[in-house]
């Protein structure tokens, strides 16, 4: 049976000169106007944030000097995210390149490929998105009909991603296509670095419930490729994109998404409300404090060299239980005109309507109790 | 229901599917005004239909149900209250009023609003905590915003605006009428996401399939059902006479079942239920949005706790069966 | 798509007049000196009280006055039903009899089994027990093991049931044994009327966790039974225990077996608790006020002839979540010492000890859940 | 853990597994005396351990984990506050005390007190509010009850007994003991849980084929894991100085998490794990207790409210960095 050993963390020496010097930064750039938006900060893009993070080093802290990283530690990183979004900076330009493609690209990608892409990623200024998802799969992540196949020298790409973040402002895509004709499931996949401006790929827009626009669809009309555009072994595609999503689960973004509802319920309520609301605030501050504990010590064991994918799990679906519960409780507990122009009211009525999405990132909530439900060694 | 009760049903549920979260503001509204539903409560000598509270849940529940994007169900309940005060033209219902009422002159604020512009009036908490005050909105202008549900809202500024008052609720009526459309949407969310669930395929099989989701879908139906149940009951006593615990009870455990049921509705959708082209959000977004209206959770679950605490142990269940015992056929 | 159908519920005239009579009943009664048994009451067996309520024609209302009954309607049942729990009258002697067995002989029985146990019944005299759990099936009812064979013109009973609630002081059991050699699930089964006194019948008590003895396991030994013992059909023994069961789920037994407690905690917190009290007992008022709606909405339909077995299913399944959380949800608001003698702390260490026994009795959570979802037309 | 911790949770976790619920009071007491497990956070020069809290949470994870039945747990924080008293003999702790306090004697009750028959001394929050009073318990006669987890209770009578003023917050402390011996009873419910399902076999197949039992697990082994964390922080907070909010947040976390793992637990087990003779209950019951013991939920998240409202919007974030940026190794 395996499951989460917890261990106390060691928190690093930089700790509180990194804190200072992102909140340096944050200060310095002014706010998104909206609180909705600040409370969603890390799907927001904002290239002129990202350009001075990454102008700072605190972008690809634990990428090699070499291709512009800066060899820090995983809780040094860690520090840095933290206090980038519990201040809800506007990060989503460059998230998802320096916590997955990134690192991914370092690990499996060719030598052309990372020093085409990862020091402009480690600077700022490229960003990436992740082309998984395929039309009609649900979260049946290994349904891919898109497809790769030789021809001589180069790789030629069809088919079609769907649910794509960030694919309208991005540079470059790692997508997860079929490169053995007629194979099944997870087998005979394989993914490719694909430039966002390589004549055939198509980008249109998903408009979501809000009226905004963070999804997108991606077509690929007979894309060429060159032949290093391959990352990591031909065929080993599923197994190199899921040791990415749990990459993805290890990040404090999960509890983190939910501080700025916290912080404007916080102001609205004032220093002494009455017993139902304190015990609210109570409750999800121990929460909040656990989870931190708990987010903490996954990066702890990320740079003592351990794989805490099941830890990152946990961490990932009670995070997701709580950003999903917050906006419901708080809406329970606050009787609040939702219409009204309060902040509370602005970021709570955004929050319920795109809340219940964020456990469809990284993998829908029965997928990730059944990750963990197989580490407790039930079959 | 009765035979009358059925025709009602059958109109309202054909008029508001084809109508709808899609409804034409000027010749929709023409429509209700033509089949006269805006005086469903209004007495029959009056002109109006002369319903009931159970015929008004009917028009309420389907307008939930349809998500209808027109404001009917609060100009049936301001006619039903504004019935002897002659005014005309479609009136509207708000949440609060802060300001001064002299000599029938109210200057101040009312927020909450439903669709106030172009109303004829509205009918707003009265500003000194005792019944409701008419509002003629006759020269008054008020900028509206939109509500997450997609419906607008607004907070009314007025200037010594003519007020008549009433010594009706109706703040309470509103939680009813919210109680009676959350009932609607979560059953027609609910139909939503047993249908999407049965055609949608994953991992090789239907997503109804999954014993994941049959139990969240389970779940689902017990909250519906309970909105549903206590939204009759509230009506059934409205009928009766007080109904301050009924309304207070039924909006409370209304609100629960769409936190609820919105989160089940979204989750077995997954990414398609966030779309603005596919209809879900509709019905949630609505949902959400009533959920906050006419006092919230919280603010229902205080008052009947404070009510059930003052009255005690001894008086806890002989109270609950005096509501009912009255209602005797 | 089959969901629960709210409509409007007539009381019955009588209604004022049957619950001053139960009450009046319960008040002339000693009450159980300890809480925690108050809280329990439809399990605590006390043939004292049965006897009073049977002389008062409050048991087998429903039932023709040719046996006994009193002809009344499902309401009027209803309503002396909800008295009794509601005032934590110890019904648990007659509860089987008057809620499953005497209408289940009255429909399925023949006329020498009707005649022997059901006046006894209706008088509060004669009590029952259900034997459908065997041992190692869990919540699977139909891997039933228990055989009985045709000896001449008798039936011989070899086998065992477990989990059978009261089988110690009951005088008559209705089993569900197999009676096609080598039938499978739930084929071959038919049921039987088992006098507990028959020779080769043996109870042995199963002690709980707060050493309480509500359950027994029971042996037959080649019981020898009349022809009249099998109760309807041969091999349609499952069809007419799962409508029993249905029959089971209908009662407001589930709602209301937490009143005692809810009662306890009104009298601990007093006239003016804080807000985060107060909100809690309004949140458990309005879903009492709403579970015992839909459970009368219940007893209507069956007053009218109709078939409401999905509704039962549903207010069984929220009665259940309802009465599950509340010891949890009390535990969490109140700051008490368990082991202290104020009455809430009493049945609260009780509730929290034996509460999650309840969904156990008439099908689990997930059973329940199942049946809804097929109501659905999921597939 | 270092190495001399791995001896330590060795060492226990083989001791406790054998003595387990079923502990006999005096023999196996000598045994965990002849160890000097008592004396594990007294320090060396007293004749003690003089281990950390971390130790600390070692030893009262695994008391937890195989629901010791000897009140070890509350004699190793009562030695080691009255380390200085000059008392020798058993000591155990206490959650409250009401009466008056002069010259260093007091009278009044004492409540909540674990295993007090029997024991040498006891450590009670001080009754005028201020830090903890050591009370020599020679000569006085204290009848217990056996509280819903088996284990033994008292509310002492008290008159004139000697004290010792101490400064340190035993109500703490002791939400710190059941903090971390919830978190190992959690861990070792589900292990039990999760083995059941594995073995179990329900229509034809293993318990934990089933999707609903194999959500449910994985949501418990969740709150195992949050309840475990908690505890590790606040441990090591403990060790670094003022762990008054990590203590709060730690005992909360535990509360929320015995509530969901006791009934997924008895869920999953079915009615056996409501029988006297199968061991589930000795871990729940443990934890149904442990739970309103030196805070439940309400308490410490109407304290952590309070503080977290007070401070206000703009301290919350750097208040939690710097709680933890003081632990900088």
């Amino acid at each position: 049976m395996q499951t989460f050993t917890a261990q106390p963390i060691s928190w690093p020496e930089s700790a509180a000169e990194l804190r200072q010097r992102a909140r340096r930064l944050v200060a310095e750039h002014p706010p998104h106007p909206d609180p909705a938006t600040r409370a969603n900060c890390w799907t927001f893009a904002d290239p002129a944030f990202s350009k001075n993070l990454g102008d700072a080093g605190l972008i690809g802290m634990t990428w090699p000097r070499e291709y512009g990283g800066h060899e820090r530690s995983s809780l040094e990183r860690y520090v840095v995210l933290e206090e980038l979004l519990a201040a809800g900076a506007p990060v989503g330009a460059h998230w998802i390149a320096d916590r997955q493609t990134g690192g991914m690209l370092l690990r499996y990608g060719q030598r052309e490929e990372i020093e085409r892409w990862v020091p402009g990623m480690a600077k700022g200024r490229v960003y990436a998105c992740i082309g998984l998802s395929e039309p009609d799969a649900g979260s049946d992540l290994a349904s891919v009909k898109t497809t790769a196949r030789r021809d001589g020298r180069k790789w030629i790409v069809d088919g079609q991603k769907v649910w794509t973040t960030g694919a309208h402002f991005c540079h470059v895509m790692i997508a997860l296509v079929r490169t053995e004709p007629g194979s099944q499931r997870n087998a005979g996949l394989s993914q490719f670095v694909i430039p966002m401006d390589a004549p055939g790929v198509t980008v249109r827009p998903i408009i979501d419930l809000t009226g905004g626009h963070d999804f997108n669809e991606v077509f690929f009309d007979s894309v060429e490729l060159e032949e290093h555009a391959l990352v990591g072994a031909e065929g080993q595609g599923w197994h190199q994109a899921t040791a990415e999503l749990s990459l993805e689960r290890s990040g404090p973004e999960r509890y983190l998404s939910s501080t700025a509802l916290f912080l404007e319920l916080l102001r609205y309520v004032g220093p002494s409300p009455d017993a139902h609301v304190r015990q609210l605030v109570g409750r999800l501050a121990a929460q909040m404090w656990t989870l931190r504990m708990m987010s903490a010590t996954v990066a702890a064991k990320l740079a003592a060299g351990e794989d805490p994918a099941l830890e990152a799990t946990i961490v990932k679906d009670l995070g997701n239980s709580f950003e999903q519960a917050m906006p419901e409780l708080v809406q329970a507990a606050i009787d609040l005109d939702l219409s009204g122009e309060v902040p509370l009211a602005r970021i709570l009525g955004h929050l319920l309507q795109v809340s219940p999405s964020f456990s469809l990132r990284g993998g829908t909530r029965e997928i990730l109790k059944g990750i963990i439900a197989r580490g407790l060694g039930l079959r | 229901m009765n035979e009358h009760q059925s025709m009602l049903a059958d109109m309202t549920q054909s008029l508001f599917e084809e109508i709808g979260h899609a409804a034409d503001p000027a010749a929709d509204w023409d429509r209700v005004e033509e089949l006269g539903l805006p005086g469903l409560l209004v007495p029959e000598n009056d002109g109006g239909f002369g319903g009931s509270w159970q015929d008004g849940l009917i028009v309420f529940r389907t307008a939930g149900y349809h998500a209808l994007d027109l404001p009917l169900v609060e100009a049936i309940i301001a006619a039903h209250i504004a019935r002897c005060a002659g005014l005309s033209g479609r009136g509207t219902i708000a949440m609060a009023a802060t300001g001064s009422l002299l000599d029938n002159c109210f200057t101040g604020s009312v927020s909450g609003a439903a669709a106030a512009d172009g109303a004829a009036f509205v009918v707003a908490p009265s500003p000194n905590g005792n019944g409701s005050m008419i509002v003629d909105l006759a020269g008054q202008n008020s900028p509206s915003r939109t509500a997450i549900s997609g419906e607008r809202r607004s907070t009314l500024l007025l200037d010594g605006a003519r007020t008549v008052q009433h010594e009706s609720d109706i703040f309470m009526l509103g939680a009813f009428a919210r109680s009676a459309q959350i009932a609607g949407a979560l059953d027609a969310a609910l139909a939503m996401a047993t249908e999407y669930a049965n055609q949608r395929k994953q991992f090789g099989r239907a997503l109804s399939a999954f014993q994941a989701v049959q139990q969240n879908l389970a779940t689902f139906a017990c909250e519906a059902a309970a909105a549903n149940c206590a939204a009759h009951a509230a009506a059934q006593a409205l009928d009766h006479g007080d109904a301050t615990y009924e309304v207070a009870a039924a909006k409370m455990r209304a609100d629960m079942a769409a936190g609820v049921g919105t989160a089940i509705a979204h989750q077995v959708h997954g990414a398609i239920g966030f779309t603005e082209e596919y209809d879900l959000h509709w019905l949630t977004r609505r949902l959400w949005t009533w959920r906050s209206e006419f006092g919230n959770d919280s603010y229902w679950a205080d008052r009947l706790g404070q009510r059930t605490c003052a009255r005690g142990a001894d008086n806890f269940w002989p109270d609950l069966t005096n509501l009912s015992d009255r209602l005797v056929s």
